[in-house]
């Protein structure tokens, strides 16, 4: 716990990743306390058509959509499915690419260069392309966006760690250490896992932006969870009718969207600097690998 | 300021800001070359010997602050001439330069070819008083016909003189396809090639093999002696410095400690730690001496000597105010209260 | 030498790579589906008629037998008929693709055009004011869902201010020419009136694909000249007083611009991707708008034509992107 | 000091490590024979200098003999045991009495963990001893190297040069080897530092009874150092002496012209009369016969015939047909 406590500290210093942490405490507080902030709780499922089309106003703050219900009380509900289709779309990524990397890195064999060929398969595809094939053979459902964005973006975590983990091999201090008389294994758990640990923690937090913008995508093609589940990508589908007079029903959602992947970015730079001790020791050297290897 | 001194640094005080404070790197050194004299700055890292060697050639580090002093190059101050003009008449004119690691000194994406014809371009001998009137913009300036075909002779006169084997063929070859040695030489040609009146070598024999390193110490001594062009060699090594220079210049912690010419340097070393450093030199089999105590770190430094905490003959005085230079005999000046006069 | 085998080596991956793309795809179209037939004939089929369908269309053989027909037709260009066009889906394609390639080719441009010069200039002048409005435009354009921005675009200019049209990528006929890039055609053509009209169309679209591309580019450009500035040519070269703007013009840009290379050609792949959703928003009849309606209807065949197209290009441009990195980098050459 | 009687703690015998050459295809078009042939021996409680300029194989010779690489050819006994060809299981208990310290030892620690950690680990690896136990032993050596206890919780980064050589050292002899294979252990030092590490090795030689492989490229230090020396060329031994007879009495050209070129401070100048000219040729096609003769003033017709063999010339051993 004593290190986690040491890079808030760090990351606190730096003013950009103290933004990043600030809008994703905030998306977090929304989607927690959704129930107690909503104006309007029921409207999550209830429709007041007689109130369509209201602009942003006393009563209702982010005005009302095309059914009447209060935009605001549907973005903090929103907030919730956004969170579950980032935390567990990543968290299933990593829980596949990361020991697939990291097998495939330490141990070179065919094995591990089949492995590499599958994850190139994937990536020889955008993944927004496969996702939503995915998607739409499965059906829209929450289940099915998580599902569809957890099996296109895993070979990102396992191309990463891969590469991350054939270029620790190269470290001295892990040729230092097994002439030392350190066991493959007691290597990987001990030296090249925590060595890897940093830029799969940069990568993910850069990858939860990444996953919500894709979900946001599914949504607004229609695949993602159907109505009435408040989805931010499907309500800024649902407000491209009535613009531009309703400008707030397209402009609300959207903004959402972009301070939350803001912060998830800003966090992941905030991230890289702070927990690599070499980036710390050089100053202001900037590590270029990680700025190319998402988007 | 007499006018035997080609350079003339005097009381240069320069600072770094780091992120644990701001570190006094050079404590008001004067230094003085006189043309044609080839005059070695050695000291241990950190003693400032590189800041003071890119602070004449304008190319502080980012961060690096001259706080005060000044550098006289023919009798006019270069810290406070109009900048342009420094950079176009002096720098890679009359003062060249030759770095210390040949594996990185070269664009790797370009023919070696296009980069001494470059650097001919703008710092060929040929090329008259440019003065600050350039019109056109110096990415698109023309280079005359002319002018480039006579430097292009001279280019290759002057990497025969430095033993560069088939000089055409090399022109147009790209730099990783040279050794360590041979690349070392290409720099020591670009050195010469704009007729300069001080090469500032930065330890350019640090990076080689001994054979190597004795290769091409010799080659630029032969070529400097032989042109009459004076050298500020800065190094760690005191074998190379013993080996190319007419006179030592030795520093600590930012502060010029001796200077002497080289065979009294050697062998009647005056300063304490001069004395000291020679001494822990390895020698056969014998007793190995190192020198107590750490170099102190330069933020905050020790007040008066910078060398008083390791120095057996250090009193209230050394503590107090930093010493005065104390001729010895002749060119050997030394800094010290208490300084080791042979017999 | 090198440059050779580099390209080889990706020819020899290319086959296995895109067998195993169209195994992915089999797998989608024929295996997750709980019943694919069913899928295919749509909702409105009786019973009967759906198990007329599936021996009509073989889907009564074992697996193995009709992934190897799904793929012999494939090799045969057949993608099979779009239920909503009745057209064979390779021609519907090929007749959109022009669309595409020209709206990702023209946010390619803007991107790298304006993209590099920004990133050089912000990584010159570090860490001031306009250093930092770029690091945040930069982070900004990676946080933006494209398909908002393009909204809000269309808000403002087509909209609001009426400076552009709304969406479509002509009104009238399009210009003569081989090509099928209006704009080049209309070039071509001498036909100005077309050219402004495509451009204004073209104009939304391709900034909104070309933002989010932008902002890699400058930040990876930047941090690439930062690097380049630490390098010891930049030091010798400033210690030999060569003028400041044949140092960062000449070396550190191109030094800076080899990495880059494969930097845009990763982009394409991100700007292909980023397609798919900008030409639904902006109606851009382009290989992604045919692709998204044929998933409202579940026109299912066209969205696995789609994908193998989509995986097709995607490898292919990254085989450019390895031929001209050997171009852009001497050494590759030499070596 | 002549040849000890007792049985070698190290002999190699005819060791080779090629590294495969592989074209852009990864096919395999020849090899770098960075080891052609090496036979030497060490004796207890002895420091065997290895010298030669880069590129001559010293560092991989020191690498083979660890284990890092695995040997193309030869044997490498050990306490009378061979242990080239042995598993790699069997070769990491051999670790405890063999060890080795990196040229460059800020990269040999890993840069996440405390010098505190980075000292128990080889405890952890090679014995059963409680944390307690552990931790006694790591602060006795850390003062053995001279650091102060406060250092333990501190990054490698955050060390000097001279610092970090010292863990890395402590690190090496936590487990008490009997050899210690030194490889460059003062390039990139200061002439202060440098003599206050090599006093170290002196003062931790007596006190563990260690005996060294010196390799280095500074003649200076290894004079200082060793009590026998070996000259490597392109990796082959081309004379082993000796230190006083080597510096002294050089027989074989290179070693000659390698000394040659070595300043010495109020002596003759090399500036003045050095006379090796040229580079060491490609390792990738070694010349036939003997490998100096591109560039040996003592070159005959024989030399590009046959190698010369290692043969006893008296004082020590030289590998010339002239010498």
């Amino acid at each position: 716990m004593r290190g986690a406590l040491f890079v808030l500290a760090r990351l606190a210093r730096d003013r950009s990743a103290l933004v990043g942490l600030v809008l994703i405490l905030v998306l977090g507080l929304a989607a927690l306390l959704a129930p107690v902030l909503a104006t309007h709780p029921g409207d999550v499922f209830e429709i007041h058509p007689a109130k369509r089309l209201q602009p942003p106003g006393a009563q209702h703050l982010f005005g009302t959509d095309r059914m009447g219900s209060d935009i605001y009380s549907r973005l903090l509900y929103g907030a919730r499915i956004t969170i579950l289709i980032g935390v567990i779309a990543v968290g299933a990524s990593l829980a596949i690419g990361v020991p697939v990397g990291l097998a495939a890195g330490y141990y070179h064999s065919w094995a591990s260069d089949l492995l590499m060929r599958v994850s190139d398969i994937f990536l020889a595809v955008p993944q927004v392309v496969l996702a939503i094939a995915i998607a739409q053979t499965l059906g829209p459902s929450l289940p099915n966006v998580i599902l569809a964005l957890s099996v296109t973006y895993w070979p990102w975590f396992a191309r990463l760690v891969y590469a991350e983990t054939r270029s620790l091999e190269k470290e001295v201090f892990i040729e230092s250490t097994a002439a030392l008389g350190a066991s493959p294994l007691r290597l990987i758990a001990l030296h090249v896992l925590p060595n890897v640990a940093s830029p799969i923690i940069v990568r993910a937090s850069i990858g939860m932006g990444f996953t919500i913008l894709t979900a946001a995508a599914l949504g607004f093609l229609g695949l993602g969870p159907p109505p009435p589940t408040p989805e931010w990508g499907r309500t800024i589908a649902e407000s491209r009718e009535f613009l531009p007079d309703a400008w707030w029903y397209a402009a609300a959602p959207g903004l959402a969207i972009f301070l939350t992947v803001m912060g998830f970015n800003l966090l992941g730079d905030g991230l890289r600097d702070v927990l690599d001790p070499r980036i710390r020791r050089a100053g202001a050297a900037v590590r270029t690998s990680a700025v190319n290897a998402d988007v | 300021m007499p006018m035997s001194e080609l350079l003339s640094v005097s009381e240069l005080s320069v600072e770094f800001t780091t992120d644990r404070g701001v570190a006094q790197v050079l404590d008001r050194i004067s230094l003085a070359i006189a043309p044609g004299e080839v005059v070695g700055l050695v000291g241990e890292s950190g003693c400032g010997k590189t800041t003071l060697a890119r602070t004449v050639l304008g190319v502080l580090p980012a961060g690096g602050r001259i706080r005060g002093g000044a550098i006289h190059w023919e009798g006019r101050d270069l810290l406070r001439m109009d900048a342009r003009l420094v950079n176009d008449e002096i720098r890679g004119r009359a003062i060249t330069f030759i770095p210390q690691d040949p594996w990185s000194s070269l664009s790797p994406l370009f023919t070696v070819g296009t980069q001494i014809m470059d650097l001919m371009k703008w710092k060929s001998p040929r090329r008259g008083v440019t003065g600050t009137r350039g019109h056109w913009p110096a990415l698109v300036r023309g280079y005359p016909g002319a002018r480039r075909r006579a430097d292009r002779e001279a280019v290759l006169d002057v990497l025969r003189a430095v033993q560069i084997p088939e000089p055409e063929r090399a022109l147009r070859r790209l730099p990783h396809e040279f050794s360590g040695g041979q690349r070392q030489r290409l720099m020591i040609a670009m050195a010469l090639l704009p007729r300069p009146d001080l090469i500032i070598a930065d330890e350019p024999t640090t990076a080689l093999d001994v054979t190597i390193q004795a290769q091409i110490l010799r080659l630029l001594r032969d070529l400097v002696k032989e042109r009459g062009v004076s050298v500020l060699f800065t190094t760690h090594d005191l074998g190379t410095a013993y080996e190319l220079c007419d006179r030592v210049v030795v520093m600590y912690a930012g502060q010029e400690m001796e200077s002497a010419p080289t065979d009294a340097f050697f062998e009647r070393p005056a300063h304490p730690y001069t004395r000291r450093l020679l001494d822990s030199l390895p020698t056969a089999g014998g007793e190995i001496r190192d020198i107590p105590g750490e170099v102190p770190s330069l933020i905050g430094p020790p007040p008066g000597c910078r060398f008083h905490p390791r120095c057996d003959y250090a009193t209230a005085e050394c503590r107090a105010r930093r010493p005065d230079v104390h001729a010895v005999e002749g060119a050997h000046r030394v800094r010290c209260y208490h300084p080791v006069i042979a017999a | 030498m090198r440059a050779l085998a580099l390209v080889l080596r990706r020819l020899v991956w290319f086959p296995p790579t895109l067998l195993g793309l169209l195994a992915v795809t089999f797998v989608i179209s024929r295996v997750i589906p709980a019943d694919p037939v069913a899928l295919v004939a749509g909702e409105t089929a009786t019973p009967a008629q759906v198990a007329a369908l599936r021996s009509q269309l073989g889907f009564d053989r074992p697996l193995p037998v009709q992934f190897v027909d799904y793929v012999g037709r494939l090799a045969r260009g057949d993608l099979g008929t779009s239920l909503y066009t009745t057209r064979p889906i390779a021609d519907d394609l090929a007749s959109r693709l022009a669309a595409t390639i020209e709206l990702t080719l023209v946010a390619m441009a803007l991107s790298v055009l304006v993209g590099i010069p920004l990133g050089v200039v912000s990584a010159l002048w570090r860490n001031s004011v306009l250093d930092h409005a770029l690091r945040v435009i930069t982070v900004s354009g990676l946080a933006i869902a494209s398909f908002w921005l393009g909204i809000m675009l269309q808000l403002l200019f087509a909209m609001r201010l009426g400076w552009t049209p709304l969406n479509g990528r002509l009104a009238g006929f399009p210009p003569r020419g081989v090509t099928g890039l209006y704009l080049v055609d209309a070039v071509l053509a001498g036909d100005w009136a077309a050219f402004t009209a495509a451009l204004g169309h073209i104009a939304l679209p391709a900034a909104t694909l070309a933002f989010p591309a932008l902002a890699t580019l400058v930040r990876f450009t930047r941090a690439g000249v930062l690097e380049v500035m630490q390098s010891g040519f930049v030091l010798y070269e400033r210690a030999m007083g060569l003028p400041p703007s044949v140092i960062v013009w000449k070396y550190i840009l191109r030094s800076a611009l080899t990495s880059t290379v494969t930097q845009i050609g990763l982009l394409f792949g991100i700007l292909l991707a980023g397609a798919v959703v900008t030409e639904t928003v902006f109606d851009w009849p382009g290989i992604g708008t045919y692709a998204v309606n044929s998933i409202i209807r579940s026109d299912y065949n066209v969205v696995m034509g789609f994908t193998v197209w989509a995986g097709t290009i995607f490898l292919a441009v990254n085989l450019l992107v390895d031929i001209a990195h050997t171009v852009v980098d001497p050494r590759e050459r030499m070596s | 000091m002549s040849e000890p009687r007792a049985a070698p703690l190290l002999e190699v015998v005819d060791l080779a490590r090629y590294f495969p050459i592989r074209n852009a295809f990864g096919l395999r078009t020849g090899s770098i024979r960075a080891v052609d042939g090496v036979s030497l021996a060490v004796w207890p409680g002895e420091t065997l200098g290895l010298v030669g300029e880069s590129g001559c194989g010293k560092s991989t010779l020191g690498k083979t003999v660890m284990g890092i690489h695995g040997p193309t050819a030869g044997e490498i006994r050990f306490a009378g045991r061979e242990i080239g060809g042995l598993g790699r299981r069997e070769r990491r208990s051999v670790a405890r009495d063999l060890q080795y310290v990196y040229q460059d030892p800020g990269a040999s620690l890993d840069p996440r963990w405390k010098i505190r950690r980075l000292l128990h680990e080889p405890l952890q690896i090679h014995t059963a001893l409680s944390r307690a136990e552990r931790q006694d032993q790591v602060e006795a050596m850390l003062r053995e190297v001279g650091l102060p206890d406060a250092h333990l919780d501190l990054y490698p980064h955050e060390l000097s040069g001279g610092q970090q050589r010292r863990v890395g050292l402590a690190r090496t002899l936590m487990v008490r080897p009997s050899l210690v294979i030194l490889d460059e252990p003062t390039s990139g030092l200061d002439v202060s530092v440098q003599a206050s590490v090599l006093k170290l090795f002196r003062r931790l030689q007596a006190a563990f009874a260690l005996t060294y492989l010196f390799i280095s490229h500074d003649l200076a230090v290894v004079r200082a150092m060793c009590q026998r020396v070996a000259v490597m060329y392109l990796g082959k031994v081309v004379e082993l002496a000796e230190a006083a007879v080597l510096f002294e009495d050089p027989r074989h050209p290179y070693t000659r012209s390698l000394l040659s070129a070595v300043p010495v401070i109020g002596g003759r100048r090399v500036t003045r009369d050095f006379a090796l000219e040229g580079e060491p040729p490609n390792p990738r096609d070694i010349p036939t016969g003997c490998r100096f003769r591109t560039r040996c003033p003592l070159v005959q017709d024989l030399c590009a015939v046959e190698s010369p063999p290692l043969r006893s010339t008296g004082g020590g051993l030289v590998a010339c047909h002239f010498a």
